[in-house]
């Protein structure tokens, strides 16, 4: 515990570059290269819709190293399986609840609706995820 | 044997009964996809307004069951009073574009085209969803090529029993029965060992119902063929597999397969796992070896050769008419005249781009010429010699609906060989996996005895009747259009067809575009 | 402190007697008084059975009332088989307000040895809990739900504990359990096996609990050679050692009672010859007029005075 | 089927905490259907368990397994190599699995990872409600079909109480009073007279108040 | 007749999970958990029991590259859970050149060393660009009046790179008047080059010359690239070098067979200096493949260089062009211009660039070659996905640079096995024995626009629609 938290502070002062897991549907971002841009360590991993995001991907992904987990989906309304990405929400919302209780912080956690193809809202839910996780530090369960 | 009569559907007015046929599968896929939410209270409204079906509800049960998605007329229900996305209290219902579309199909049998035939297989009739079901996504021959805009003027009215769709098989004059079809197609030859008997058999009760022809393929020739025998053309191909004497009498037709448009040159190739006790049995051979046609036949290596074979089946059945199935070389026009100088009745064109229980891709792709070049050329140079009326052009190899059968005689062929379609009827997926391990896992091309028993006969029968008889309807209005009472009229007549690139920028406007994979999603 | 007569004597240190009283299966008030009147000087408290084998009885609280009016000290019996803690709670709080000073704290018989098998049982909580339950309201002068209680009720509170039951080395663990939820005495099941029963209170020893809590040993006269049988062999827990029946299925039949109360007398002096032992608890089942006769019999009569 | 839910990773993480190689056994039918312990819920926990622990700085190797049903031996079987590298085994299945597997691996602790809650159905997705007690005597066809003693908040055999208020029950409005239930089914039915039965007492004997509960079947024993 | 040649195959399993086509849509919510009913139990070809496997890896959390999209899941499902999609990441493979399905069909190729065999007919559209408006005619069958072949009997896949005498001297007591050079032939007519791009580690090159060397064909190869190890296959390097530097190179050009000298002013020059090291020594040229190559190609013919080595782009495509023509047309122009300068049966020719499939391999030796190099299909072979990160020096994700060059040379026999078995599919439909007299063929193949001219002209007049439409 106290090597983690010690790891996370080391880490906060010398300008952490936060590692961060993207699911995108490819309805919702067409083109991730648009995230390199960020200046985080992304990963990106393509789903066929926001419902492929499986709870349990965004554990693996946070096992993985992930400092934090993002999942971009496309708008209510506006997904071709009808409901997948209320469904996404949903889990996000069950997972962000646990990685709390095991105190991981649920905001390295989050789900953002992005209409099709606006790479500038992507930009922008990276952006506000990387600036969260920079003041919770790095995973420790890196 | 007796000659058989002259019979179709334009004389005897009585067509084949269509029965509703629903599909095997409990959920079956159609173009729109309906979602019902756990905000839906079981108020039952949906049920009580869609008048497709897609929501039901038992008498006297408490809820409504799971949309049945593929009766969805889809988002241009919206125009209508009773659209239950609209009407629901709850909104608890949701429509959309079906996104399976785009992983069903191909470029030749494309999603759509899947799902209307499935239709037409269930109903009997044409879709009522916004389905394009006759032109595909490849981007030439029968998918670029469209009917000319008719003149009104010429619209016959008259009902499809009075239509007549029948071709004459024997037009050699030889004092052999005459065999007239009451549908310009009959099906294509499926072996006993790469279908499922359910299958062939179903396909030979179909055949019988609609006044048409199936070909037992080089596979033998099963016991359960026989009460349907005169509806069953005997193949005798290179194997030589189940070819006996009291086969070749059963026979109407006997058609000679020198070769086979997705894989000439290369023999039939049956992997062993779909060798079974009972496929080797029939075709006397060991359980779980491949079989491989050998190629070409040994004892033909001339036209002269070739005359020898049709006149020795002649001689074991006087009464056998003789088709030869050929693929489209480059020279077909001459191999079509040096088959009907040998003697055939019928000349079987089979085009690249048909179907296989299983070829090298490399071949699939790159044999022969598409069918829709060797149809012209071949009519025209048995117009040339002067022998276009003495024999039967039949076309096969990538002609899967009413339209391109419509097309294809209309580019010069007396009727069609129907494969694939067959099977689309049959639920196939075109996941083209027939050939591997235990087979198709929808039980279509298999011999596994799990897989194999997955439907009936019954069931393929009235499947096949009630596409053809959707198909007749297409072919109905279109010879309406056209102010013609007989598909024998359409024969050849290229002048009512156009092809898209052949056509100056405003005159390709006003035809209904080549449609594009994905244009749906 | 409670006004509990039982718990004078024993913190006196001197050795006490109580015994066990069955009400009647009906309302009879008479039956009540006829016990009573038989066992008021010759023992300290008077335990009133709580439906016990799970037959139905008179209440015990009702019966601890009558009682109690006639200057006895009474033992109220109470098993969790068939009230909810709701129940037990206020139920407590009456018996209190009915002068009962003393509550042994019992799970009580499954209803199936009864005579309403159909019943549902309750087993809310169990003894342990409802022991711990007496000993807050008395202490913390709060109800289970932490409530603070108006006037809470200070009851000596006992429990009961079998030496005799398996597995054999959790019963001690089991009685210090006990002890630290709450009981401040214990009247342990009969005693025929005096061997089992010094171990046991030997090990109770050791680990200090006879220091924490009085230990009653559990005293059943046997009246005959068929009791005796029926004890070791349907009564769940008990234990009857083979020489015990063969000494009363030694004698003739009309001799037996006798031979019984000899024995009884005999287990008497031996439990008071162990260290820890702070009195002896009679359950005379429904025989309740030889409980004098016992008494004086082990020169345990007259009982010491109290306030 | 029966209904559980899996229990917070916080009191999990207590039961598992002494053990360092864990193996996460998922039951394949009852918890499967109602989330709780099916091959998802598994990895799900195995990942949660797995970060919590490592946060800590403390190293657990989980395994993963899901067998059909926890409660058959040929399917316990199939999961012996697996246990026998662990050290404890946190069983998702319901009460009844979990004992079932430790009555079989007699040298390992196998924890419980789920609350098993009732036996139920699923009303539609996402809410399960508790239509069956197990009482060993079952009394439906006096009652409509509707259980009064799962569904009746006072197991009331003789009609409702006086709590009952516009169909729902004194307890919470989110409970439909079993009773309102049963009047208006009868209503349906057109068997009225049945509501003006006097109902006796039950008999609890062969529910659980009679002790645990075996099942004997004679013709199945040789 | 020569021993029989095979390559042998054997499974090379990959070692990461190819990236499938099918991703499975899960509605688990609605899941009835309906046990053995269950169509996740019932899959035939088990694709959940393996997925799941597989879910450690956070790479590709769903592949499905087993899933043959027969849809039982979707349609048996009792609560109707499943849809279908196509794995965006299969869909993200390799370019429009090289797609997915190039890429899935040669990494099955590669693990399993059969060709690719499927049923239900071509699925493809009716003509594409390039080498995809050819097609065969392998109709050999219906025209028996051709000299057959006749059953699966032995078809040669051998060709020469060495320059052959057109005549033979002989004295007057009919012994050979003439030194015969050394013949320099390749069992198969497929040759080995680095790719352009690419991790491309000591396990690659390792992987393709210990493939080059087991089933005897050559690998093109810059001296940079010589290391100790790679230098134990010398037999099957044709070491690439230049007019200036290949002095300093000798002892590499005296342990190769053939060596390449990049196209040059005078080149012609060097050959006697190159074959006075190593006497016997076949010389090829290299060069690209652009608008001058075929006149070039006629004046090379005339000296006595034994094969040109045209490299196209790695799409199949001439070079330094703003309308870059198709392979099939540059092959056929240099082979044109050969035949008509009457020096075609001189020299030899050898085409790299975007030689993608075993068609290709086929197609070119019709339209004029005598061989084919291939460069990025043998990355595909070792599972790369063509995704171009290490362009970017980013990780490649199959780990390219730790390939094993047993496992290396493995999946490149075997992909080279299945395009040799279907250029044997392809020749003995043509009734063809020797895959020399495939070269220049094209009366075994059937042309696009041939075809739509003969048969649609007289129907529908003149196309409006340039190119294939």
């Amino acid at each position: 515990m106290a090597l983690s938290v010690a790891k996370a502070i080391s880490a906060k002062g010398k300008g952490f570059k936060p590692r961060i897991t993207v699911f995108h549907c490819v309805s919702a971002l067409t083109d991730a290269s648009v995230l390199d841009s960020s200046g985080c360590d992304i990963q990106v991993v393509k789903m066929p819709c926001g419902i492929a995001t499986r709870e349990v991907f965004l554990l693996r992904a946070l096992e993985s190293g992930a400092d934090a987990v993002v999942a971009l989906v496309c708008p209510e309304g506006q997904c071709r399986h009808l409901q997948g990405n209320i469904r996404a929400a949903k889990r996000v919302a069950r997972m962000k609840k646990l990685v709390d209780e095991i105190g991981l912080d649920g905001r390295r956690l989050n789900l953002f609706n992005i209409s099709r193809g606006d790479a500038q809202a992507a930009e922008r839910a990276i952006k506000q995820t990387a600036s969260d996780v920079a003041s919770l530090g790095p995973n420790p369960a890196a | 044997m007796v000659v058989q009569q002259r019979i179709h559907y334009g004389q005897a007015s009585r067509l084949p009964e269509i029965v509703e046929t629903p599909s095997r599968y409990r959920n079956p896929i159609g173009k729109y996809i309906v979602r019902r939410s756990s905000r839906c209270t079981s108020c039952g409204r949906c049920a009580k307004l869609c008048p497709y079906g897609v929501h039901v509800r038992y008498e006297g049960y408490s809820q409504p069951l799971r949309p049945r998605s593929d009766r969805c007329i889809g988002t241009k229900c919206e125009a209508n009073k009773f659209f239950c996305v609209r009407n629901c209290p709850q909104q608890a219902l949701s429509v959309g574009i079906n996104p399976i579309m785009e992983t069903l199909g191909d470029y030749r049998w494309t999603p759509e085209m899947i799902v209307g035939h499935w239709y037409m297989a269930e109903t009997g009739n044409l879709p009522v969803v916004d389905l394009e079901y006759s032109l595909g996504f490849s981007g030439g021959g029968f998918d670029k090529m469209r009917f000319r805009i008719p003149d009104k003027k010429d619209y016959v009215d008259i009902p499809d029993v009075e239509i007549d769709t029948s071709i004459d098989l024997n037009r050699r004059d030889d004092g052999r029965p005459q065999r007239t079809l009451s549908l310009p197609c009959y099906s294509g030859g499926m072996s006993f060992g790469s279908t499922a008997l359910s299958v062939i058999v179903g396909r030979a009760r179909a055949a019988k119902r609609l006044n048409t022809l199936t070909s037992t393929g080089e596979g033998g020739y099963p016991l359960e063929f026989v009460p349907y025998r005169n509806s069953v053309i005997t193949q005798i191909a290179t194997g030589l597999f189940g070819v006996r004497e009291e086969t070749i009498q059963y026979a109407p037709v006997v058609e000679f397969k020198y070769a086979q448009g997705a894989k000439p040159g290369l023999g039939g190739h049956l992997l062993g796992d779909k060798v079974t006790p009972e496929v080797a049995r029939m075709r006397e051979t060991v359980v779980g070896s491949a079989l491989f046609s050998p190629f070409p036949f040994h004892s033909v290596y001339s036209v002269e050769d070739h005359k020898k074979h049709i006149d020795w089946v002649k001689e074991i059945n006087p009464l056998a008419l003789v088709s030869v199935k050929v693929s489209t070389p480059t020279d077909a026009d001459m191999v079509a005249v040096g088959s009907y100088y040998a003697g055939a009745h019928i000349v079987h064109f089979d085009g690249c781009y048909g179907g296989t229980g299983a070829a090298p891709d490399i071949a699939k792709k790159n044999i022969a010429m598409p069918i829709e070049y060797a149809i012209p050329k071949v009519h025209r140079f048995l117009i040339a010699e002067g022998l276009r009326n003495k024999v039967c052009l039949m076309a096969s190899g990538g002609v899967r609906n009413a339209m391109d059968v419509a097309k294809a005689i209309a580019l010069g062929a007396d009727g069609c060989v129907i494969g694939t379609a067959d099977l689309i009827a049959l639920e196939c997926v075109r996941c083209a996996n027939c050939e591997s391990g235990r087979g198709c896992p929808r039980g279509i091309a298999t011999t596994d005895p799990e897989l194999g028993c997955m439907l009936t006969e019954e069931w393929v029968e009235q499947r096949l009747v009630n596409m053809y008889m959707a198909w007749r309807k297409q072919w109905c209005e279109l010879l309406r259009q056209f102010g013609m009472k007989s598909m024998r009229d359409l024969v050849g007549r290229s002048d009512l067809l156009v092809h898209l690139d052949y056509l100056d920028e405003d005159e390709r406007r006003k035809y209904t575009p080549a449609p594009k994979p994905g244009a749906a999603l | 402190m409670s006004g509990s007569r039982l718990q004078q004597i024993l913190s006196r240190g001197e050795f006490a007697v109580t015994a066990e009283a069955g009400p009647p299966r009906g309302a009879n008030l008479e039956a009540v008084r006829r016990k009573g009147a038989l066992l008021k000087d010759y023992v300290d408290a008077v335990n009133v059975t709580d439906n016990q084998t799970a037959i139905v009885r008179m209440c015990s609280m009702a019966a601890c009332a009558h009682l109690h009016q006639m200057g006895i000290d009474p033992v109220l019996q109470m098993v969790t088989r068939d009230r909810n803690r709701i129940a037990l709670q206020s139920d407590l709080m009456g018996a209190y307000s009915l002068g009962i000073r003393n509550v042994l704290c019992l799970s009580g018989d499954h209803q199936t040895f009864g005579s309403q098998p159909d019943a549902m049982n309750v087993f809310d909580i169990d003894s342990m809990n409802l022991a711990h339950a007496v000993k807050t309201m008395r202490d913390e002068g709060k109800d289970m739900s932490g409530f603070s209680l108006d006037a809470a009720p200070q009851f000596f509170v006992g429990a009961a504990e079998n030496p005799f039951g398996d597995p054999f080395e959790y019963r001690v663990m089991r009685l210090a359990k006990k002890v630290a939820a709450g009981a401040d005495f214990i009247q342990t099941q009969c005693v025929f096996d005096v061997k089992r029963f010094k171990d046991w209170m030997r090990q109770a020893h050791e680990q200090g609990l006879t220091e924490k809590v009085h230990i009653l040993a559990g005293i059943t006269p046997l009246k005959s050679a068929r009791m005796a049988k029926y004890m070791a062999t349907k009564v769940p827990g008990m234990r009857v050692p083979e020489q015990v029946l063969k000494r009363i299925e030694g004698v003739p039949k009309e001799k037996a009672a006798e031979e019984g109360l000899k024995m009884c007398l005999e287990t008497i002096q031996e439990v008071r010859a162990i260290s820890g032992v702070h009195g002896i608890h009679i359950m005379a089942v429904e025989w309740e007029e030889k409980v004098p006769e016992l008494v004086k019999a082990a020169g345990l009569y007259p009982r010491p005075k109290v306030a | 089927m029966i209904v559980a839910e899996q229990k917070p990773i916080a009191e999990i993480k207590d039961i598992v905490a002494p053990y360092s190689r864990l193996l996460v056994l998922g039951c394949g039918t009852c918890v499967k259907t109602c989330f709780a312990g099916g091959e998802d819920e598994v990895a799900t926990m195995a990942s949660a368990l797995r970060l919590a622990f490592k946060k800590d700085g403390k190293s657990i190797k989980v395994e993963e397994l899901t067998v059909e049903r926890q409660c058959e031996d040929e399917f316990i079987q199939q999961a012996a190599p697996c246990v026998a590298r662990n050290h404890a085994v946190l069983s998702l299945a319901c009460g009844v699995g979990v004992q079932m597997v430790a009555s079989r691996f007699t040298r390992i602790p196998v924890l419980p990872g789920v609350n098993t809650t009732f036996m139920g159905q699923l009303e539609k997705p996402g809410l399960f409600v508790e239509r069956c007690l197990g009482c060993g005597d079952c009394i439906l066809d006096d009652f409509a079909g509707i259980c009064p003693m799962s569904r009746c908040s006072k197991k009331l055999l003789n009609g409702p109480c006086g709590g009952s208020q516009n169909g729902k029950c004194e307890v919470s409005p989110d409970i439909d009073c079993a009773w309102q239930t049963i009047i208006e089914r009868f209503k349906a039915f057109g068997q009225m007279d049945r509501l003006t039965r006097y109902y006796p007492p039950r008999n609890w004997s062969r529910s659980y108040a009679g002790g645990p509960r075996k099942l004997v079947r004679e013709d199945h024993m040789v | 007749m020569p021993k029989k040649y095979a390559i042998h195959t054997k499974n090379a399993n990959p070692r990461f999970p190819p990236v499938g086509k099918y991703a499975t849509v899960e509605f688990r919510e609605d899941c009835a958990g309906c046990c053995s009913a269950c169509v996740k139990k019932k899959c035939v070809y088990g694709i959940f029991k393996e997925n799941f496997l597989h879910w450690s890896s956070m790479q590709e959390p769903e592949y499905l590259y087993i899933c043959k999209g027969c849809y039982r899941c979707v349609q048996d499902c009792t609560k109707g859970i499943f849809s279908m999609s196509i794995n965006p990441e299969y869909r993200a493979l390799g370019d429009e050149y090289w797609d997915p399905d190039i890429i899935s069909s040669t990494w099955a190729q590669a693990h399993t060393g059969r060709i690719p065999v499927s049923g239900a007919g071509y699925r493809g559209p009716f003509v594409g660009q390039g080498f995809d408006s050819i097609w065969t005619d392998m109709s050999e069958i219906v025209r028996p009046t051709r000299d057959g072949i006749h059953g699966r009997e032995y078809i040669n896949t051998t060709v020469e790179l060495s320059r052959r005498p057109t005549r033979l001297k002989f004295n007057q007591d009919m012994s050979l008047a003439m030194d015969l050079p050394p013949i320099l032939e390749v069992p198969l007519p497929v040759l080995f080059q680095k790719p352009e791009f690419g991790v491309l580690g000591e396990g690659v090159l390792l992987s393709v010359l210990k493939a080059a060397a087991a089933m005897g064909s050559l690998m093109f190869l810059k001296p940079e690239d010589y290391s100790p190890a790679v230098a134990q296959y010398r037999e099957s390097i044709v070491p690439c070098l230049t007019a200036q530097d290949y002095s300093e190179h000798a002892d590499m050009i005296r342990n190769s067979r053939m060596v390449e000298l990049a196209y040059g002013p005078s080149i012609e020059r060097e050959y006697s200096r190159l074959r006075s090291i190593k006497p016997g020594l076949a010389i090829a040229v290299g060069m690209p493949l652009d608008a001058a190559t075929a006149d070039r190609a006629l004046a090379l013919a005339q000296t006595d260089v034994d094969t040109i080595h045209l490299y196209g782009s790695s799409h199949g495509r001439e070079v330094d062009s703003n309308a870059p023509r198709y392979m099939k047309d540059m092959i056929r122009q240099v082979h044109l211009k050969l035949l008509q300068g009457r020096v075609r049966d001189k020299i030899n020719l050898v085409f790299s660039g975007g030689m993608a499939m075993a068609e290709h391999m086929a197609k070119s030796l019709i339209c004029g070659a005598d061989a084919v190099a291939v460069d990025v299909i043998l990355l595909v072979a070792l599972e790369c996905r063509l995704c171009y990160r290490c362009k970017e020096n980013k990780p490649c994700p199959v780990k390219l640079e730790e390939v094993p060059p047993e496992w290396g040379a493995q999946r490149i026999l075997n992909l080279v096995s299945s395009w040799r078995n279907q250029l044997i599919e392809v020749m003995g439909a043509f009734g063809i024995r020797e895959a020399r007299r495939v070269r220049g063929e094209t009366g075994r193949s059937l042309w696009f626009e041939d075809l739509e001219k003969e048969n649609f002209g007289p129907l529908f007049g003149i196309r409006k629609v340039a190119g294939i439409g």
